[in-house]
């Protein structure tokens, strides 16, 4: 697969068409019919997640948000093939992948909503937090596979950055010790067409995002990022190779941003609708509930039903978020080193003096 | 004059120097198009081109580097770093070359430029947007560090920077950037770069700040007034170079200062601020030169940020502190 | 006990740490084969193995970040940064992650990784060979900053370091590699990190420093004493956090204090230590906290790096100055 | 040319073997035998100045110095193309490239020395100072490129970099930013096998250097850096390809530090003498002097003749240099600053007074 669709060769790899339809059997990966099903519940519980953040941004329920919307599939197939052994560096557009290693929704709730403990993400192993510097995490990501590659072990790393990441240095940096130390990497580039306003075109002048493996001796590919099937057997190949010692692996996966950069964006201003109402043809659920309900799988009432499910649970861990107690000043001092050091003690209790001294100030005021 | 916000201030002093001089250039990160983030640029490439205002790639040491080889041959280039916490990537390029490049060349190289960064708390944001870090750029030598705290003084200053030969770090306190309204001078005006402005006189005590929190300070005040405390504000305007004769001159009135700043407390401004305070006139103070900052934690998430923060009243125990020292 | 000099002893404590933790190694620019362009890895990549002891790519935010990395995963990584004035590219990397990945998950992910870092003036170097910017991070939050003096803190010092579970800066002053050599104790031994040492009691002035200026201030010191001064000479070794005990009790002592650093002055160690020798000791003071420094310039080239740097006369200077006050 | 020698079909350009004899005709460079003789004198100037230093090093009348020995050709050719309206970007091994645009050997001495007026170039325009963070330098590069693109001019940059500096992010950033701009750039790698003791097989596992030239869509091609025609001819069609608004360029120039690293490094520790040997008889100038020997265009006497005059001159330069008046301590300020801030007259004042209070000190305890 990596040779046919060398990035020289200027190929795009897809399996399924806009209408749901698998192009050539032969592409598909080998996947059971459940496990699709069960993929694609998951992107629709992420989707609607997604989109009913949104609306609690709108109320002012919540800070700002990076939407997912339209780039689900990336995420789902990464949620289908990671295992439990193996390590997630995300960027930040990653919910599916993020809630498949066990990190909860009540966790991104509570991230978005202004707490650290968002990304502590008490029940899952082996996931980094949310990466704000763009790309800085994809050395992060070559690092751990050292580790792996250091002592022997049989995981992977899957690490994450957008279209306009590419242009940090230290996308370069990261790609290039990888591919030095041949670790077991599989780099997912979400090209989504913007970094906020710019598109990829003012990002870079190279062919596409997946050539630039070259520059790196790694392999490379560029797929379909809206089309599950593509991307699950793209990151099937990149797993075999790893494991063969033919690591690390740069995936140029072509999406679509469907909504704004985050809720305090407006997309109207540097996109026309024309272009994004090609994109929504190719809307990577739709395309998958397409071919599902061709095979007689799925149905537009078992998505009725379940969506409402869904609403209710994704309300639920909101509520639970919102019903966080309350941030404790000395919150602020405890985790910074493995011990307090003194200094930081000294200004915690400055400053449960200052509060004290307040309360009382305030009660005299208000006596007054 | 003309009702501005310091949004509006600055896209003014941006507007007036592109109009003016053929070789400012701005670039930056969502600049173009967008207008910038925070719509401070807004308008500016449909005015002026995107020869002269555009997007560039997403890498700050891009941004920086190659604007200080714009610079060097002619250019005077004003780039945004988007917020505070991206700054990073580009400090080599700030340090070893835009802040070096005169004095490596014995003059003969200059980097006329700007680099124009919305800092400091208080908008509820993510991780990275809060930053303060003025005392680190503050000791990079060779490089100028402003701030201004009105729209009046953003468009000002602003204006001043770009006309200056030197490099220069302008951070703009995001958190008042639509807050406060003022009538603002049309057309071209400079405010000397390097002096602080005495924004209040008083007798009992200095306090000096910059930018947002000048407004924090000043809430402050009305409530040491009904306490029969007396404050002189001093906006210091310029982090790098302090003006120490405001400094000097303040403190030999009141004979106690506080700093109060956001950023973290050790090696902070509040510091430097002090130890100027001790150098200049130390015998004329009667409290110990005080600081109020932020604590040397990484800035908390929206949360958490007031515990962190400095507001009126955290501002107003350390005066009453001071005073009754 | 074994005679070494800090180049030794530092490296005897790669050794140790290696030879005692499998999670340990050593990666860098040219620590390999070449054993370092100071050669303080000379050896460790022969006797652990290329993958333990290796050289990387020219990038210094990727020795960083993936030192990081690597960290989170549960290696335990060294790291050298070749001269001070290459650790900028990895800024990015040092505060955006490396100080706070702990914070950020609330305790659940840790970066046990030292950065070493040979730094200051005083060897003849080209351009960025001869900085010295503690202040600038000491200023990061979540970051600890040390420094030894002697071969026997930098053994002590380092495997700590190695040891602790935050992320450590381990500046080298390399202008002492070689100059000092001592008896230092064979096998493993650690110094508690965090706590300054008071090389030499005395009773007129308290001198703070650290690194290659402790010797610099012993020289002054004779002078000082033919003059009849008794100084109280602290050897800081943890930039941050400072050891404010030992500094207080030695002002409510000897009533002055005066800082000596290698760095630029403003927003440097000396206004920090100043600011705390205020705060925990106003009422004790018989003259102001003073500090000699660098000035706010870039380190010159070798032909006038002596009017940069600080001697022993410029020392003594400064103590008389501040005594006769 | 690019087309035929696109990166991807690993194709070394070469005009000349290791006996100075042509390998096909229609490769040659245009260029006069004048041109190429004045090219090889100015090289073994270069050549002799370069061992010469080492020599003053040993005897400790300068301070580190790295050898441009072995790679005088990329210089040398780039000296024979670069016209005085053009930039030149150095790294820190180009010294036949700086001497071509004015820079004085005596400037750079002072350097060495320890003086920054070594980095003045009183008498050259459009050099950028030797560039010590390695790769830092191709962003200013690509920037006077957008100066020129902006302004219309006709003038071209030639940007330096090592071998490992193309791991540095600000690498990538540059000619990612030089691609998207499509500005009048050549950017020049001198990969001479090793940077200080690490190969450049440490450094990259890509297939060549000039194979990078595809992450950021700018042509590349990879040449023989000892080859003064190829050199030439490359730098020829580069510039003619920038003229006509398809820069930028990335060259990857193959040659070998036949010295130290600096002279403060011991080569041996990490090469062996089979490899020095081998391309020992790759030397750059040894090729041409046998080309011109061959055309009767140069002879042994010449050149033992001519090699006594550059000799003299270097020292000339060096004594020189040497005798430059002592660094005042004012001069430490005098540049920081467009206008000398109060801040900084202070401190200059201090350290005024100190030198006064030391001298008096000194007296007074002389006088004992
Ligand atoms: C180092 C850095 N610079 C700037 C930003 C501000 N910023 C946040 S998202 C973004 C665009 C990212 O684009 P891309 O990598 O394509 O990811 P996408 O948002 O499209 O998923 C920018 C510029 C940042 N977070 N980090
Ligand atoms: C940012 C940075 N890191 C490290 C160094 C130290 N250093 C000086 S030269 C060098 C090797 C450079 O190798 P290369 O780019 O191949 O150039 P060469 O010396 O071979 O000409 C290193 C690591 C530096 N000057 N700058
Ligand atoms: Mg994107
Ligand atoms: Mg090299």
């Amino acid at each position: 697969m990596f040779k046919e669709y060398n990035p020289i060769n200027k190929l795009m790899f897809q399996v399924m068409d806009n209408h749901g339809k698998i192009i050539d059997d032969k592409l598909m990966p080998k996947v059971t019919d459940q496990r699709v099903l069960k993929a694609y519940k998951d992107m629709l519980f992420a989707r609607t997640a997604d989109l009913q953040i949104v609306n609690y941004q709108r109320q002012g329920r919540i800070f700002t948000y990076p939407p997912n919307y339209g780039q689900e599939v990336i995420s789902g197939a990464t949620a289908s093939i990671i295992e439990e052994k193996d390590w997630l560096v995300p960027a930040f557009r990653e919910m599916g992948a993020m809630l498949s290693k066990g990190v909860t929704l009540k966790e991104l709730f509570l991230l978005f909503m202004g707490y650290e403990e968002g990304n502590a993400y008490k029940n899952a192993k082996k996931v980094l937090p949310i990466s704000v510097p763009i790309a800085s995490q994809l050395l992060h990501a070559a690092g751990i596979g050292y580790e792996i590659k250091y002592n022997k072990k049989k995981e992977l790393v899957y690490a994450f950055v957008g279209d306009g990441g590419t242009s940090e240095g230290d996308f370069h940096e990261a790609i290039n010790f990888a591919g030095v130390w041949k670790v077991p990497v599989i780099f997912i580039i979400q090209n989504n067409q913007y970094g906020i306003s710019t598109p990829v075109s003012m990002q870079t002048a190279s062919e596409s995002l997946a050539i630039k493996a070259l520059a790196y001796g790694v392999k490379g590919i560029q797929v379909d990022g809206n089309d599950y099937f593509a991307m699950l057997k793209v990151l099937q190949e990149s797993k075999k190779a790893c494991e063969n010692g033919e690591g690390p692996i740069l995936i140029e996966a072509v999406t679509y941003r469907k909504g704004a950069h985050t809720t305090s964006d407006d997309p109207t201003k540097y996109r026309t609708k024309e272009e994004e109402e090609s994109w929504h043809k190719k809307d990577p659920l739709d395309r998958l509930n397409k071919y599902l309900q061709d095979k007689g799988l799925w149905s537009d009432k078992e998505e009725e039903k379940i969506i409402e499910q869904f609403k209710k649970e994704v309300d639920r861990q909101f509520i639970e978020a919102e019903n966080f107690p309350e941030y404790k000043p000395e919150e602020i001092f405890k985790y910074m080193y493995s011990e307090t050091p003194q200094e930081l003690k000294d200004q915690e209790h400055k400053l449960m003096e200052f509060y004290r001294w307040k309360s009382e100030k305030i009660a005299q005021t208000s006596k007054k | 004059m003309k009702i501005m916000n310091m949004v509006g201030a600055i896209n003014d002093a941006l507007d007036i120097k592109l109009n003016e001089d053929k070789n400012v250039v701005v670039f930056g990160e969502d600049v173009g198009v967008e207008g910038g983030v925070f719509r401070v640029t807004e308008g500016l490439q449909k005015k002026y081109g995107v020869d002269r205002v555009f997007d560039s790639p997403l890498a700050e040491s891009g941004i920086v580097g190659t604007a200080i080889g714009m610079a060097i041959a002619g250019l005077r280039p004003v780039v945004e770093m988007q917020f505070c916490g991206f700054i990073y990537p580009a400090m080599n390029q700030i340090i070893s070359h835009a802040s070096r490049m005169r004095n490596r060349s014995r003059g003969q190289l200059e980097t006329p430029m700007v680099i124009r960064m919305p800092y400091g708390g208080g908008i509820n944001a993510l991780e990275h947007h809060s930053e303060s870090m003025e005392a680190m750029f503050g000791h990079i030598p060779g490089l100028k560090v402003i701030a201004p705290s009105t729209p009046h003084d953003a468009k000002g200053m602003l204006i001043a920077a770009i006309e200056s030969n030197d490099t220069i770090l302008y951070m703009e306190p995001k958190r008042i950037y639509r807050a406060i309204k003022q009538e603002v001078k049309t057309g071209k005006f400079t405010i000397e770069l390097g002096k602080a402005n005495v924004v209040t006189p008083g007798n009992d005590i200095t306090v000096v700040t910059f930018g947002a929190m000048v407004r924090e300070v000043q809430k402050a005040m009305v409530m040491a007034k009904e306490m029969g405390i007396s404050v002189e504000l001093i906006d210091l305007r310029s982090i790098y170079p302090i003006d120490r004769e405001t400094i000097r001159n303040s403190i030999k009135k009141t004979g106690r200062i506080l700093t109060v700043t956001e950023g973290p407390m050790s090696f902070g401004l509040g510091a430097e601020i002090s130890q100027i305070a001790i150098e200049e006139a130390f015998l004329y103070l009667e409290a110990p030169p005080a600081r109020v900052s932020g604590y040397d934690v990484i800035v908390p998430l929206p949360k958490g940020e007031h515990h962190y923060m400095q507001d009126a009243y955290k501002i107003l125990y350390e005066i009453e502190r001071n005073v009754k020292y």
